[in-house]
């Protein structure tokens, strides 16, 4: 039992028991690599929900005068796609899901500082799913993601329905916020200095304050919006002295932060993916960290760019125009970073390398045309029109979502101890590819050429293009397909990983796979960065590991 | 080193490619394609070929390095397991310029931005500009012309005039946007937001709703069964044309509710001092005291007796103390709702006075 | 307080026991993932604040019309209860700090009290201009929805002080563990605060 | 009654003034006693008590009118 005597009974040794019984393990477990995992499947559930209803969008544009469905439905369903996708799928799949199962184990961690909260904001998860779904039975809310009043005081009854739910659905986040925040903070194996810490990890620990205080102002305009529809308490209700524009501020407040909370995580996960397929330390380190923190920074005080057109005072307009723009610096340097991460190395183009070069490409596209936006003169043309969506497409559906499958081919040994298929895998990349290119790169000169956003039949002359999209469309949902099949047949079928499939450093691939509940069998000490591969490994005290030594026992207390 | 012929050939290429994407932008024929219907159009076409232009030769400069990087960094057969590439941690000159370029870059660019915006923003309208109101409705637009009674369905505007658009809505939040003039306001109830340009291309031209409105928000464009209305830049004489006609249609709608008292309102001896007290008890609920574009229910009513960029009343009238006195009596049927009258309101005469007496001082 | 002198003497039986290595960090995970909670909260009231600010300042002038009249009088006096419950709290966690459990008990009861009393005060008020809750528009949107989520507040902070209180007279916390006093205090602190910035933009704005 | 709710109201505030000096005092000194306590929450703490102390000075203010909002009645 040398194992046992090693404690120091801190909270760095405390270890649950082994759950016994099934529900302690798979449904109610406090312990954060199920729970990421459950995440994750979640998120697959409502992603191909969101999905489906993309495509009943694409169909009903497949005809410039639609036809497939009535205008409220079609308005109902673009409503549900958007308000899933950002807060049911991107945010998290990236926090909750990767986060939980991967970051912990990352910092030499047992498990996040509250295990049982972190439960309960899992659990919370699912039951705002079921309420924003049932929404749709009692009169859909119809007024996009944004549910800009007064449109959405006449939205049905389902309109006070999503709010409760996005409002629960924020509570989660929230407390997924602060439990990583202290995770990162207190719980970092001996020698895991902030500059150790791998990038993934950053990533996380930028994410998590985001979280923490933007959801919660989402919550207030939640709440207000709320009592509005449902108390008539004039909050946004012009009729009587309240104010629309109120609602465009609280609701940016969050959201804009909220593009970095389902940004930010991707960056880390791709700082870690180049390393280790390019056989070479990630290109400044500490520049890509630190203009994280900028970006997260600089995020807060942006808001208000998404309001353009709506009638603030000019004077207010100019300061989030130069903000805006400043954000392009922080993101340049890491478009730079990573670029120069491939430059000499020795490149394999495995399924997540191949799926983290894509993001890359099209999350630059993105960020370009985010400048673009940012120059007000510019936006007074481009704003509500196609060239919007085409710009958050390239940034959500080409950075964060792309940076999530990378993650999901990348990890999935450490979930399930198997390999995904790498030719499947390969396929669905380059299908996502085509796919997400040709769905959405003709939306921009199709909303520079005036085709406006959320119209359910428009100007017969764009019906070409948007058929092109369409069928482009078909093909990335057949690429998601593809991997969430290729995910489910290699839980049975995939060939076994080992411990550390590719060859990578960080602390997560010197365990077995999946991981054992206690993680480590001794907490490791670390005494350098992981991405220097000229070098020996730089953590002490792991010798035991992958050996068949007894786990450790939980402390007595 | 890895710097080698085929890295500065690869840079060559790129820098080739980058040079030819910024003079296709700067000759792209972006008239052809999207005629610039007002005199802003040029300069944010001007603009927008500037972010093209470096945009592009940015995505070029960077897909086009990955690309070479990707096919000459690849793992190559010859290579062991064991293999690690370049063991370079980081470089700080590069860091320090590829930080600094950009800040440069950024500062340019909104340099650029800053200048233009102050053009297009009605910071300051001038003087003799036609003032027009354009109404969002669900799911059609309505215009008020000076001097033409109740809201026309059809916008005509004459070529080479300044305009100051007032954009508003009766419902939910709006936009008026017409590609051809490369500007957008969202027309928010309870706001008013302005618009200032000037025609410059006569023609016939779309009218879209680019903000969220609700069932046929697809249908709230000119040309649809819902909303058939154009917009037409006219040449001065075709314009004077329209404009007499509709006056003339429109002569029977009339704006006034049923007079209250005949005859009007002496104005002597009105005490701006009472009608301060009364405004707050009689008006302040619908009118602000802010600026016009304050808008409660009616428009805010600071200076409205001396308001350049508002010479009318909002009636059409010229903003002078008899036509506020003649709107305070009969009250009005406006565009942002209606204005009761007198009676309805219940002031006296001498109230009336006062009130315009009251709204005079404000300047 | 019987009571209080009897559980005392079980503490104060279990006087020796050193805190050991998990409960120190476990301790400080604790009160920085309550503190983090806490500006969670501080930006939820904070929203509302800007909202109530921005609605005053971009609308008609203050006070709109139908809007009630408060009442400085009654609000000053039921601020200072308020802030006096926080510096009795301050007292009560002192007291337990130099392990002087009977003081602690009293201390905390004069809170709960005091606690009572400014939610009182709070219903008198609303009484006072509850008629105009309908037509006071924005008004209302600022000062019953910031006043109530307080209100709310204050309410659970009694229910968690009589808690803590029951929890300490069972002896579930010692002279050398007592991480929930400190939270429970750190949460009183934090309403008491959060009512100093509402009683200025509601009474001194 | 008008008479009635006018002797409340004066009560009120002579009452306000006199604890709120007290309370404000006990704030100012609590914060002076444990100025030097370290550890996080301590630093909190002492942020809550000036905070405390300004709001009885506010509160002090307020039951003398020197401080009174628009729409309050006086």
């Amino acid at each position: 039992m040398a194992v046992a005597a090693v404690h120091s009974g801190g909270i760095a040794d405390h270890i649950h028991p082994e759950p016994e019984s099934f529900l302690r393990k798979y449904v109610f477990s406090i312990d954060h690599k199920i729970i990421g995992i459950q995440y994750i499947v979640t998120c697959g559930i409502f992603m191909m929900l969101a999905g489906a209803l993309a495509e009943l969008i694409r169909v009903q544009l497949m005809r410039a005068n639609g036809g497939f469905m009535t205008p409220d439905t079609y308005n109902a369903v673009f409503t549900m796609h958007g308000s899933t996708m950002v807060w049911f799928v991107i945010i998290p799949l990236l926090t909750g899901g990767f986060g939980n199962l991967i970051f912990p184990v990352q910092i030499g961690a047992r498990d996040v500082a509250f295990p049982w909260l972190n439960m309960v904001s899992y659990w919370i998860f699912p039951v705002a799913g079921l309420m924003l779904y049932s929404s749709f039975l009692m009169g859909a809310p119809v007024a996009g993601w944004t549910e800009y009043p007064p449109m959405s005081l006449q939205g049905g009854a389902g309109t006070s329905m999503w709010c409760a739910a996005v409002f629960l659905m924020g509570i989660g986040s929230t407390l997924t916020g602060i439990n990583f925040l202290v995770t990162i903070l207190k719980m970092r194996a001996p020698g895991m200095t902030f500059t150790r810490m791998p990038l993934f990890v950053w990533g996380q620990f930028v994410t998590a304050p985001l979280l923490m205080i933007a959801t919660t102002a989402l919550g207030a305009a939640l709440a207000a919006l709320f009592v509005q529809r449902e108390f008539g308490v004039p909050f946004f209700d012009p009729t009587k002295g309240g104010s629309p524009l109120l609602w465009q501020h609280m609701f940016w407040f969050y959201s804009h932060p909220a593009v970095y909370i389902m940004i930010l995580p991707a960056f880390g996960m791709i700082s870690e993916i180049f390393p280790t397929f390019a056989r070479k330390p990630i290109f400044g380190y500490k520049m890509i960290a630190f203009s994280s923190c900028a970006i997260a920074i600089l995020g807060f005080m942006v808001w208000a760019h998404h309001m353009f057109t709506s009638g603030m005072a000019p004077t207010l307009e100019l300061p989030f125009m130069v903000l805006t723009m400043l954000i392009a610096i922080p993101t340049g340097v890491k478009i730079f970073s990573w670029t120069t991460t491939l430059f000499g190395g020795i490149l394999e183009f495995t399924t997540p390398m191949l799926y983290s070069i894509g993001f890359l490409i099209l999350f630059t596209i993105g960020g370009v045309t985010g400048v673009f936006l940012a120059a007000v003169p510019f936006d007074l043309h481009a704003h509500g029109t196609y060239f919007i969506v085409a710009h958050f497409h390239y940034v959500i559906a080409g950075g964060s979502l792309m940076g999530a499958l990378a993650a999901l081919y990348f990890w999935y040994p450490k979930m399930t101890g198997r390999m995904m298929n790498e030719s499947w895998g390969k396929w669905s990349f380059w299908l996502y590819m085509i796919g997400m290119n040709g769905t959405f790169l003709p939306m921009h000169w199709l909303g520079l050429w005036g085709m406006p956003r959320r119209y359910a039949v428009y100007d017969p002359q764009f019906q070409t293009w948007n058929q092109i999209e369409s069928w482009f469309s078909f093909v990335m949902t057949a690429s998601i397909l593809l991997t969430i099949f290729n995910a489910i047949w290699s839980i049975k079928y995939g060939k076994k990983s080992g411990a550390n499939p590719w060859r990578a450093r960080t602390l997560e691939w010197q365990i077995p796979s999946p991981m054992p509940y206690y993680n480590f069998k001794h907490v490791p000490s670390v005494f350098a960065a992981p991405y220097d591969f000229a070098e020996p490994l730089p953590y002490r005290g792991l010798e035991e590991e992958l050996t068949d030594s007894p786990p450790p026992v939980p402390a007595a207390h | 080193m890895h710097l080698d012929r085929g890295f500065w050939t690869a840079t060559a290429v790129i820098v080739l490619l980058g040079i030819v994407a910024i003079f296709w932008w700067i000759y792209a024929p972006i008239q052809s394609i999207m005629p610039e219907a007002v005199d802003r159009a040029r300069q944010i076409d001007l603009l927008y070929r500037f972010l093209a232009a470096s945009g592009t030769a940015l995505l070029v400069a960077v897909i086009g390095y990955i690309l070479y990087f990707v096919f000459r960094f690849r793992k190559r057969p010859t290579h062991s397991p064991d293999d690690i590439g370049l063991q370079i941690h980081d470089n700080h000159k590069l860091e320090f310029w590829w930080t600094l370029i950009p800040a440069m870059y950024i500062v340019v660019l909104a340099a650029i931005s800053v200048n233009l915006f102050f053009q297009i923003e009605p910071v300051n309208a001038q003087g003799n500009t036609l003032v027009i109101e354009a109404l969002g409705h669900q799911w059609y637009y309505t215009f008020r012309y000076p001097g033409i009674n109740g809201e026309v369905k059809e916008m005509h505007l004459p070529l080479g005039q300044p305009i100051t658009l007032h954009v508003s809505s009766y419902d939910v939040i709006h936009s008026f946007w017409v590609p051809e003039m490369r500007l957008k306001a969202d027309m928010v109830p309870g706001l008013i937001n302005t618009l200032v340009f000037t025609p410059t291309r006569p023609g016939k031209y779309e009218l879209l709703c680019t903000e969220f409105c609700g069932t046929l928000h697809g249908d709230m464009r000119s040309g649809t069964p819902n909303d058939p209305a154009y917009i037409y830049i006219d040449p001065p004489g075709k314009y004077k044309a329209w404009y007499d006609a509709t006056q003339r249609a429109n002569a029977h709608m009339s704006n006034a509710i049923a007079v209250a008292s005949a005859g009007a309102v002496s104005l002597t001896g009105g005490d701006a001092a009472a009608g301060k007290s009364l405004f707050q008890t009689k008006c302040s609920a619908c009118h602000a005291l802010g600026p016009f574009t304050q808008k409660i229910v009616g428009p805010g009513l600071k200076g409205v007796l001396h308001d350049p960029a508002h010479p009318n009343l909002v009636n059409g009238d010229k903003a002078t103390p008899d036509d506020v006195a003649k709107i305070l009596q009969n009250g009005f049927n406006g565009p942002m709702g209606t204005m009761p009258n007198q009676t309805a309101n219940g002031l006296t005469d001498k109230d009336i006075a006062n009130l315009v007496a009251f709204l005079n001082s404000l300047k | 307080m019987a009571v209080a002198s009897v559980t005392q003497a079980g503490i104060v039986g279990r006087h020796h026991e050193e805190p050991d290595q998990l409960y120190v960090e476990t301790r400080e995970l604790r009160v920085q993932g309550f503190l983090l909670f806490m500006v969670s909260d501080l930006v939820l009231f904070s929203s509302f604040i800007f909202a109530y600010l921005y609605l005053r300042n971009t609308g008609q002038g203050w006070p709109p019309p139908g809007a009630p009249k408060l009442d400085l009088a009654l609000a000053s006096i039921n601020s200072v209860i308020l802030f006096g419950s926080g510096a009795t709290m301050h007292f009560a966690l002192e007291n337990w700090k130099h392990r002087n459990f009977t003081k602690f008990a009293n201390w905390i009861i004069a809170t709960i009290i005091l606690g009572a009393m400014f939610l009182s005060g709070q219903i008198v008020e609303y009484a006072k201009i509850s008629a105009t809750w309908g037509g006071s528009g924005i008004f209302g949107a600022g000062f019953f929805t910031l006043t109530g989520m307080h209100g709310f507040h204050v309410f659970c902070g009694i229910i968690y002080l009589t808690v803590l209180l029951l929890q300490a007279l069972q002896g579930k916390y010692t002279f050398q563990k007592y991480t929930g006093l400190t939270l429970g205090t750190l949460y009183w602190h934090f309403v008491d605060v959060i009512w100093v910035v509402l009683f200025s933009i509601f009474y001194l704005y | 009654m008008e008479g009635i709710s006018a002797t409340v109201a004066h009560v009120e505030r002579i009452l306000a003034f006199i604890f709120g000096i007290v309370v404000f005092f006990v704030a100012a000194i609590a914060l002076k006693n444990d100025w030097k306590s370290k550890g996080l929450e301590n630093q909190v703490f002492k942020m809550m008590l000036a905070l405390l102390a300004l709001g009885a000075f506010l509160a002090i203010l307020a039951s003398v009118n020197v401080l009174a909002g628009k729409g309050v009645e006086i």
